[in-house]
C-alpha cells in the first residue's frame, strides 16, 4: 500500500507538468489544428523570467551579464507575471509564425515548420543574452516550509506539492474559463467549426490570440514552477519536455482539455511504474503506450474520431 | 498532340537529363578540388593559427562556453608571455555544436583554414568522429574534455589532456570507505544516455565491487530528464548508506538536492563530470559534504594553477555574482591551448615556423606536443606515445557550502 | 439478373436513422433515378454502394454477388464508378492528371517497363494519354486538358468529375446531382450527354437530382426516398402521379 | 566549398527525400532517423565486425558497401513493410506522432543493448574512400539514381495514385486506387531511401550512436521538405541541401549564426507557401525552354 501511493506521488507530480505543458499545445491545437513547436522555448522563457522576478542575477555569459532587476518579488508573485510575460511572448510567435500563414489562407502544416523556427530563434536568443549556463531559484524561496513532506508512509518532495497543487488550481481555472465564460464558450465554438464561429459573429482572430496568451500563460507558470523544482538547465531547458509534452497532448486527444490532462497523467504514472532495472526504458515505455493507444483509438484517448464527409 | 515521348513532355525530360548531367559533372570536379591547400607554407600572416571546436550550442552548450573561457585564458597568458618566440598566436574558435555532422564540418573548416593544431571537439562521440578527419589530414586534435576510452588510439594526431575515469574514479571510493569504515549499502546512479557517465559508472561499480560492496542497486536515468523522484525512492527503498553517482553537472546536482530533500543522509560520492562548481546553484546547500573525484583541483598550490585560477578570477570580477572558482572542463581547456602554445614555440627554435609547409609543420608539431612535459593548472602531464595523457596528481575533495548555500569550495582532502 | 440490387438497405449514424429497409432494382442498361428532398438519405445510399459508408442492416448485390465488406477500391475495380456531390476533384492535378487517375486500373504496365522508359511502355502511355484526351473531348474540356482542375468554372469541374468516372470504364455509373449549378440551356445538354454517354459506352447510370423534369425527361424508371425510406417505385409517369410522392415532395410546391 | 560539408548536404537531400516520398502520397510520417538509424547501425555493425567484409586493400571495399546498402535496404524494408500496414491507418498529425514514437522507442532501445555500443556508439568505422570528395562523388551518384527513381515514379501510374491520394484520398479510392497499399509503398520506399543513407552516413561519420537518430532530426528533415517544396522530388533535394548548408554557411554571422538560421526557417514558408521548388515554377519556365526544345524537335522531324 505504501509502495502504491509512493508510485502514484511519483507518477503524479511528474504527471502534473507534463499535463500543464499538453494543455499549451491542446489550446493552440483546438482553434488552429496545429501544432505549436515553439512552445517547449516559450515554456523555458517562462522559467528564466520567474527567475529574473525573484531578483536572480544573470551570470557572465551572456549579453545581459550582470543583469539584476533592482527588486526581488516573492515566488507567489513572480510565478504569474512569469506567465504573463510568457503570455506576451506566445502572442509574438502567434503574431509572426501563425497569423502571417492564415492571412495567406496556407496549408496549415507549415505553422509546424514557422513555430519551429520560432522556437530555434527563442531558444539561440536566450543564450545569447543569458548564457548556457544553468540558473536555480533559491531553496529557501518557500520560505520555512520543510523539504519533503511525509504522507501515509510515502515521500514527497513539498516543491512538487505545490506544483501538483498549483497545477491542480490552474486546470480547475481553465474548465471554469473555458465552460462559464463568454470568451471560453468562444474558443469552444471556434475550435468546433471555424467558419460557423464567424458567421454567428465571433471574432476568431481574437479567439486564437486568446487561445495563445493562456497556453502561453500556462507553458511560463508551469516552467516557473519546474525551474523552482529542478532548476533551469540552460536555454534547451524545455525541448525534452516538448517531446513528451506532445506524447501525452497525442495520448489525451489532440485539442481536448481533459484529454491533456488525463494523458499527462497516465504517461507520469506510466513512468513511475517502470521497475528499477528496467528504468533505461522509461521513455520507451511511454511512447509505447502512446504507440499502441493509438493503434486501438486512433483519435487518442478522448479525442473526436475524425468524420469522413462525403 | 502526337508526342512520342509518352507523358513526359519534352522539356522536362531535358531538364532532367541537364540536371544528373550537372550533378555528375560536379561529382567529378569534386574530386580533383581537394588537398592542395595543405602544401604550401604555414600562414602567419594574422600570427600563429590555431583553432578551436566546441560546443557552444546544443545541448552540450554550458560545456563548450565553460571550455571558451579557459582557452581564451591560455591565449592571453601565452601571448602576454610573448606568443611563439615573440609570433603572436591566433586563435579561431568554432562552434561544433553538439552533434557529430556539426563537429566535423568545422573541424574540417577549421583545418581548411591551414590551422596548426585543433582543440576539441567536446563531446567524445564528437571526437569519435571528427578525431578521424584530423588524423587523414593530418592535423594534431588535442581533446581537452573528451573522458571515452579510445579516443588517443584514433590515430597518432589524436590525443587528450582529460584524465579517463578508470585512474580517478576509484580514489573517491576509496576516501569514502575510509572516512565511513560502517559503510555497506551503495548505490548506483548514471545517465544512460551519455557517454561520460556510462563509462565512468563501470569503473566506480568495479571499484565497488572489488571492496565488497557490490551495488544494491543500479538506477539508470536521462541526460534531459530531471526529475528523479522514482528513481530516488527506488533507491532508499534499498536503504543505502553510499550513493554514487556518475552524472554531469546539472543532473547530478539536481539528483543531490531530490535525493537530500527525500531524506537520504549517507556519503555521496560523485564523479569527474560534475567537478564544476556550476552544481552549487543547482544542489544549494544540499551540496555540502559530497565527496569528489578530481582530474582538477582549484585549490592545487602550485605556480601555473595560482596564475590559472587568478586569471580566472580577474576574468569573472565584472560579474560578483558568479563563483570565482573556475571548472574542470575550464582549467583542461585551459591546459590544451597551452600544450599547443609551449610545443608551438619548441617547435619554433628548433625548425622557424615561417616558410615551414603546413603539412610538415602539423607533423612535427604533433611530435613535439607528445615528446613535452607540461607544468599546467592540472599539475605536470606528459603523453604517452599514443597521445593519452599520464598525470600526476588527482584529488579527492569534499565539498563545503558557505552559510547562505549559495556559493562554496572544493576543499582538498589530504 | 439484376445489375445492382439493394435488399432491405439501412443505415444508422448513432440515433439517426438515415436509410431504412429500402430496396431497389437496376436493369442492366437503364438510367434509373433516385428523386427525394433534401437529407431524404439519396447520398447515403450512394455511398453505401460505393463502399464508403457500410450498411446497418441488409445487403448490396453486384451481379448477384454480395458486396458487404469489400473497400470501395475493390467496388470501383468491379465497375462502378462515381461522381460526388461536392465535387472531389484532384485539384492540385491537371484535368488530363485527373482523367488519367481516373484510367488507374487499366493503365498498369510492367514496373521496369516503366522505369526504363520502353518502347512499349511509352506506346502504352500515349495511346492512354489519347484516350484521356477523347473523354476530354467528350465534355468538352479538350481546351482546359493542361490547366489546374481547381482552375475550371463549376460546371467544368462537374463534366469533369463525369469523365474521370467514365474513364474507370464503368458498366455502372453513379451521378450525383450531375446538374447543380447548371442554367437550363446547360441542363438539357447534360440530359443529351448522359443519354449519348449511356448509348455509347453501354452504360448503366443510377443518378440523383433535384431538379425534378429533368429526372422526369431524362429516366427510365424513378424512385422516390423520403426520411430513408422508399416511397414510390416505377416509370416517370407513374412516380408523377403517385400520391405519396404528391404529399411528400412535389406537393411542396416544386 | 568543403567536400565534407557537400556530403552532408547530399545526405540531407536524400533525408529530405526520404520524408517527401510519403508525404507526396498525403502522409506525414516522420519515422525517417529511424530507419536512417537503422541502416547506420547496421553499416557501423557490419564494417566493425565482420573480418570477411574489410577486404585486403587499405580502404575498406565498395562492394561491401553495397552489400551493406542491400542489407540495411532489407531489414528496413521489411520493418516499414510491418510497421507501415499498422501505423498508416493513422491520419496527419496522428501518424506524425506515432511515427516520432517508433523512433524514440527505436532510439531508447539502441541505446539500452549491449552490441550497438550504448550511449557511446560504435566507432572506428572503417572508410571505404580517402577523402569527403570521394564520399561526395559517390553519395551524388546514389542521389542521382534516387532522383532519377522518383521522377520516373512521379511520372507513371503509381505517382499518380499518390498524388490523388494526397489530394483527395476518398475519391482517389472510387477512382479503383488501392490507397492502403499505394501508401505503404511509399512508407517502404522512404524507409529504404533513409535506410541506405545511414549507410552511407556511418561510414562517412567514423561513427555511429544512437543520437544520431531522434526527434530533432525528424523535425528538421520535414522542415527540408516543407521548405523546398513536396509536389516534385526537386523540392525536398532543394530543401536538404539549402538547410544543411546553411548553418555553415552563416559562420560569418557568428553567434547570431543559429537566430539566423531560425529566422529563415520561420520566414521560408511565409513567402513560400507551397515551398520554393513547385511544379508551377517549371511552368513558368516551360514556355522558354519548351519553345525552343520543340522548335529544335521539329526541325530534325524535318
Amino acid at each position: 500500500m505504501e509502495g502504491l501511493l509512493q508510485l502514484l506521488f511519483n507518477g503524479l507530480s511528474v504527471g502534473a507538468v507534463y499535463a500543464l505543458f499538453a494543455l499549451g499545445y491542446t489550446l493552440v491545437f483546438s482553434v488552429l489544428g496545429v501544432i505549436n513547436f515553439a512552445h517547449g522555448a516559450i515554456f523555458t522563457m517562462g522559467a528564466y523570467f520567474t527567475y529574473l522576478l525573484i531578483g536572480g542575477a544573470v551570470g557572465a555569459n551572456g549579453l545581459l551579464a550582470g543583469l539584476q532587476f533592482p527588486f526581488a518579488l516573492p515566488f507567489w508573485l513572480a510565478l504569474p507575471l512569469a506567465g504573463i510575460a510568457a503570455a506576451a511572448v506566445a502572442l509574438v510567435v502567434e503574431r509572426i509564425a501563425f497569423r502571417p500563414l492564415r492571412d495567406r489562407g496556407s496549408d496549415p502544416l507549415l505553422a509546424l515548420i514557422t513555430s519551429l523556427g520560432a522556437g530555434v530563434i527563442l531558444v539561440n536568443l536566450i543564450q545569447l543574452l543569458v548564457g548556457a549556463e544553468s540558473y536555480s531559484i533559491p531553496v529557501g524561496t518557500l520560505g520555512s516550509l520543510p523539504a519533503a513532506l511525509s504522507i501515509a508512509g510515502a515521500k514527497v518532495r513539498t516543491v512538487q506539492v505545490m506544483l501538483l497543487a498549483i497545477s491542480g488550481l490552474l486546470l480547475a481555472a481553465l474548465s471554469i474559463w473555458i465552460n462559464g465564460s463568454r470568451s471560453g464558450k468562444a474558443l469552444q465554438a471556434v475550435s468546433e467549426d471555424p467558419v460557423t464561429a464567424q458567421l454567428l459573429g465571433i471574432n476568431s482572430a481574437r479567439v486564437i490570440q486568446i487561445a495563445f496568451g493562456i497556453s502561453g500563460f500556462l507553458a511560463g507558470m508551469a516552467g516557473g514552477l519546474v525551474g523552482l523544482s529542478i532548476s533551469i538547465a540552460g536555454p534547451y531547458f524545455g525541448i525534452g519536455y516538448g517531446l513528451k509534452g506532445l506524447g501525452v497532448l497525442v495520448l489525451g486527444g489532440l485539442g481536448s482539455v481533459p484529454g491533456a490532462v488525463l494523458g499527462g497523467l497516465i504517461i507520469g504514472l506510466a513512468e513511475a511504474c517502470v521497475p528499477a532495472d528496467l528504468s533505461g526504458y522509461k521513455d520507451a515505455v511511454s511512447f509505447g503506450f502512446l504507440f499502441l493507444v493509438l493503434l486501438v483509438r486512433p483519435q487518442g484517448l478522448l479525442g473526436r474520431p475524425q468524420a469522413n464527409k462525403v | 498532340m502526337l508526342r512520342s515521348g509518352g507523358l513526359t513532355p519534352a522539356p522536362m525530360k531535358r531538364r532532367l537529363a541537364s540536371s544528373l548531367a550537372a550533378l555528375l559533372s560536379a561529382a567529378a570536379a569534386l574530386s580533383a578540388c581537394q588537398g592542395t591547400e595543405d602544401q604550401g607554407p604555414v600562414n602567419l600572416s594574422k600570427g600563429v593559427p590555431v583553432g578551436a571546436v566546441l560546443a557552444l550550442t546544443g545541448n552540450a552548450n554550458v560545456y563548450g562556453q565553460d571550455q571558451k573561457i579557459g582557452i581564451e585564458l591560455s591565449l592571453a597568458a601565452l601571448n602576454g608571455a610573448g606568443g611563439v618566440n615573440g609570433k603572436p598566436l591566433s586563435l579561431s574558435i568554432e562552434d561544433g555544436g553538439s552533434a557529430e555532422p556539426s563537429a566535423n564540418a568545422a573541424v574540417s573548416l577549421q583545418i581548411n583554414r591551414g590551422i596548426l593544431a585543433l582543440i576539441g571537439p567536446t563531446l567524445s562521440q564528437q571526437s569519435f568522429s571528427a578525431g578521424p578527419i584530423a588524423q587523414r589530414r593530418g592535423v594534431p586534435l588535442v581533446a581537452p574534455s573528451n573522458t571515452a576510452t579510445g579516443i588517443p588510439e584514433i590515430g597518432y594526431f589524436i590525443s587528450r589532456v582529460s584524465a579517463q575515469s578508470s585512474v580517478i574514479a576509484p580514489l573517491s571510493i576509496a576516501k569514502a570507505l575510509q572516512l565511513n569504515p560502517g559503510i555497506r549499502r551503495a548505490a548506483v546512479f548514471y545517465a544512460q544516455d551519455d557517454a561520460y557517465s556510462t563509462a565512468e559508472t563501470v569503473i566506480f561499480q568495479q571499484a565497488l565491487t572489488a571492496k565488497g560492496l557490490k551495488p544494491v542497486t543500479v538506477q539508470r536515468t536521462q541526460l534531459n530528464d530531471q526529475d528523479f523522484q522514482s528513481q530516488i525512492t527506488a533507491a532508499l527503498n534499498q536503504k543505502p548508506d553510499l550513493v554514487v553517482l556518475s552524472l554531469q553537472a546539472m543532473d547530478g546536482g539536481n539528483l543531490i538536492r531530490q535525493l537530500r530533500e527525500l531524506g537520504y543522509r549517507g556519503a555521496i560520492v560523485v564523479g569527474n563530470g560534475m567537478n564544476t562548481p556550476n552544481i552549487y546553484p543547482i544542489c544549494q546547500k544540499y551540496c555540502d559534504g559530497i565527496l569528489i573525484a578530481q582530474a582538477y583541483s582549484p585549490e592545487l598550490q602550485t605556480p601555473a594553477n595560482q596564475r590559472f585560477t587568478a586569471a580566472f578570477a580577474a576574468a569573472q570580477a565584472r560579474n560578483p555574482k558568479v563563483s570565482p572558482i573556475p571548472p574542470q572542463l575550464t582549467a583542461q581547456a585551459y591546459t590544451a591551448m597551452q600544450v599547443i602554445g609551449e610545443a608551438l614555440a619548441r617547435l619554433d627554435r628548433r625548425q622557424p615556423l615561417k616558410g615551414l609547409p603546413l603539412a610538415q609543420a602539423r607533423k612535427a608539431l604533433m611530435a613535439e606536443i607528445l615528446g613535452g612535459t607540461y607544468q599546467t593548472p592540472l599539475g605536470e602531464i606528459r603523453f604517452t606515445p599514443e597521445g593519452e595523457v599520464i598525470q600526476k596528481n588527482f584529488f579527492v575533495a569534499q565539498v563545503r557550502m558557505n552559510a547562505g548555500g549559495k556559493s562554496g569550495r572544493f576543499s582538498l582532502l589530504p | 439478373m439484376n445489375l445492382l440490387q439493394l435488399e432491405d438497405v439501412g443505415v444508422r449514424f448513432g440515433g439517426l436513422r438515415a436509410l431504412q429497409g429500402v430496396d431497389l432494382e437496376v436493369k442492366q442498361g437503364e438510367i434509373f433515378g433516385l428523386l427525394g428532398p433534401n437529407g431524404a438519405g439519396k447520398t447515403t445510399l450512394f455511398n453505401v454502394i460505393s463502399g464508403l459508408t457500410a450498411p446497418s442492416s441488409g445487403t448490396v448485390r453486384w451481379r448477384g454477388a454480395s458486396l458487404a465488406g469489400l473497400s470501395s477500391h475493390r467496388i470501383a475495380r468491379l465497375g462502378i464508378a462515381r461522381t460526388f456531390q461536392n465535387l472531389r476533384l484532384f485539384s492540385s492535378m491537371s484535368c488530363l492528371e485527373n482523367v488519367l487517375v481516373g484510367m488507374h486500373q487499366h493503365a498498369r504496365q510492367p514496373p521496369l517497363a516503366a522505369l526504363l522508359q520502353t518502347q512499349s511502355f511509352r506506346r502504352r502511355e500515349s495511346q492512354l494519354q489519347q484516350e484521356a484526351l477523347a473523354l476530354l473531348d467528350l465534355f468538352q474540356l479538350e481546351a482546359t486538358a493542361h490547366q489546374d482542375a481547381a482552375s475550371l468554372s463549376y460546371g467544368d469541374r462537374r463534366r469533369l468529375e463525369m469523365a474521370r468516372a467514365l474513364a474507370s470504364r464503368p458498366q455502372l455509373l453513379l451521378l450525383d446531382e450531375p446538374a447543380a449549378g447548371m442554367n437550363p440551356s446547360e441542363k438539357d445538354e447534360l440530359r443529351e450527354l448522359i443519354r449519348r454517354i449511356r448509348d455509347q459506352f453501354k452504360l448503366t447510370v443510377l443518378i440523383i437530382e433535384h431538379h425534378v423534369p429533368l429526372m422526369l425527361g431524362l429516366c427510365d424508371r424513378l424512385a422516390v426516398l423520403n426520411f430513408g425510406q422508399r416511397i414510390a417505385l416505377g416509370s416517370p409517369d407513374q412516380v408523377r402521379r403517385d400520391p405519396a410522392v404528391i404529399e411528400a415532395y412535389l406537393g411542396g410546391g416544386t | 566549398m568543403d567536400a565534407g560539408l557537400l556530403e552532408q548536404m547530399l545526405l540531407g537531400a536524400l533525408l529530405g527525400l526520404s520524408v517527401y516520398l510519403p508525404l507526396r502520397c498525403g502522409q506525414l510520417s516522420l519515422a525517417t532517423p529511424g530507419f536512417f538509424a537503422i541502416g547506420g547501425t547496421v553499416a557501423a555493425l557490419l564494417s566493425t565486425r565482420v573480418p570477411a567484409l574489410a577486404g585486403s586493400g587499405s580502404t575498406y571495399p565498395i562492394t561491401s558497401v553495397l552489400l551493406e546498402m542491400a542489407l540495411a535496404a532489407l531489414l528496413t524494408g521489411v520493418l516499414a513493410l510491418g510497421l507501415g500496414r499498422v501505423v498508416l491507418r493513422l491520419r496527419g498529425i496522428y501518424l506524425a506522432i506515432a511515427t516520432i514514437a517508433l523512433v524514440e522507442i527505436l532510439r531508447v532501445v539502441t541505446l539500452n543493448l549491449e552490441f550497438t555500443g550504448g550511449a557511446l556508439g560504435i566507432f572506428g568505422i572503417p572508410q571505404p574512400f580517402n577523402s569527403a570528395a570521394g564520399y561526395a562523388a559517390f553519395t551524388l551518384a546514389l542521389l542521382a539514381l534516387i532522383c532519377w527513381l522518383c521522377d520516373r515514379l512521379e511520372k507513371t501510374r503509381p505517382g499518380r495514385a499518390m498524388a490523388a491520394i494526397r489530394d483527395d484520398e476518398l475519391a482517389a479510392a472510387s477512382q479503383g486506387i488501392n490507397t492502403a497499399d499505394t501508401k505503404l509503398l511509399a512508407f517502404v520506399l522512404s524507409a529504404l531511401v533513409a535506410g541506405i543513407t545511414g549507410v552511407v552516413a556511418a561510414h562517412f561519420l567514423n561513427s555511429w550512436n544512437a543520437k544520431l537518430g531522434n526527434f530533432d532530426a525528424s523535425i528538421t528533415t520535414l522542415a527540408f521538405v516543407v521548405f523546398g517544396g513536396s509536389r516534385t522530388w526537386l523540392g525536398p533535394v532543394f530543401g536538404g541541401l539549402l538547410l544543411t548548408a546553411l548553418p555553415e554557411l552563416l559562420r560569418p554571422v557568428g553567434d547570431l549564426r543559429l537566430i539566423v538560421f531560425g529566422a529563415v526557417i520561420l520566414v521560408g514558408p511565409l513567402f513560400f507557401p507551397q515551398g520554393v521548388i513547385t511544379p508551377e515554377l517549371f511552368k513558368w519556365f516551360k514556355p522558354r525552354i519548351g519553345g525552343i526544345t520543340t522548335a529544335a524537335a521539329q526541325g530534325v522531324k524535318q
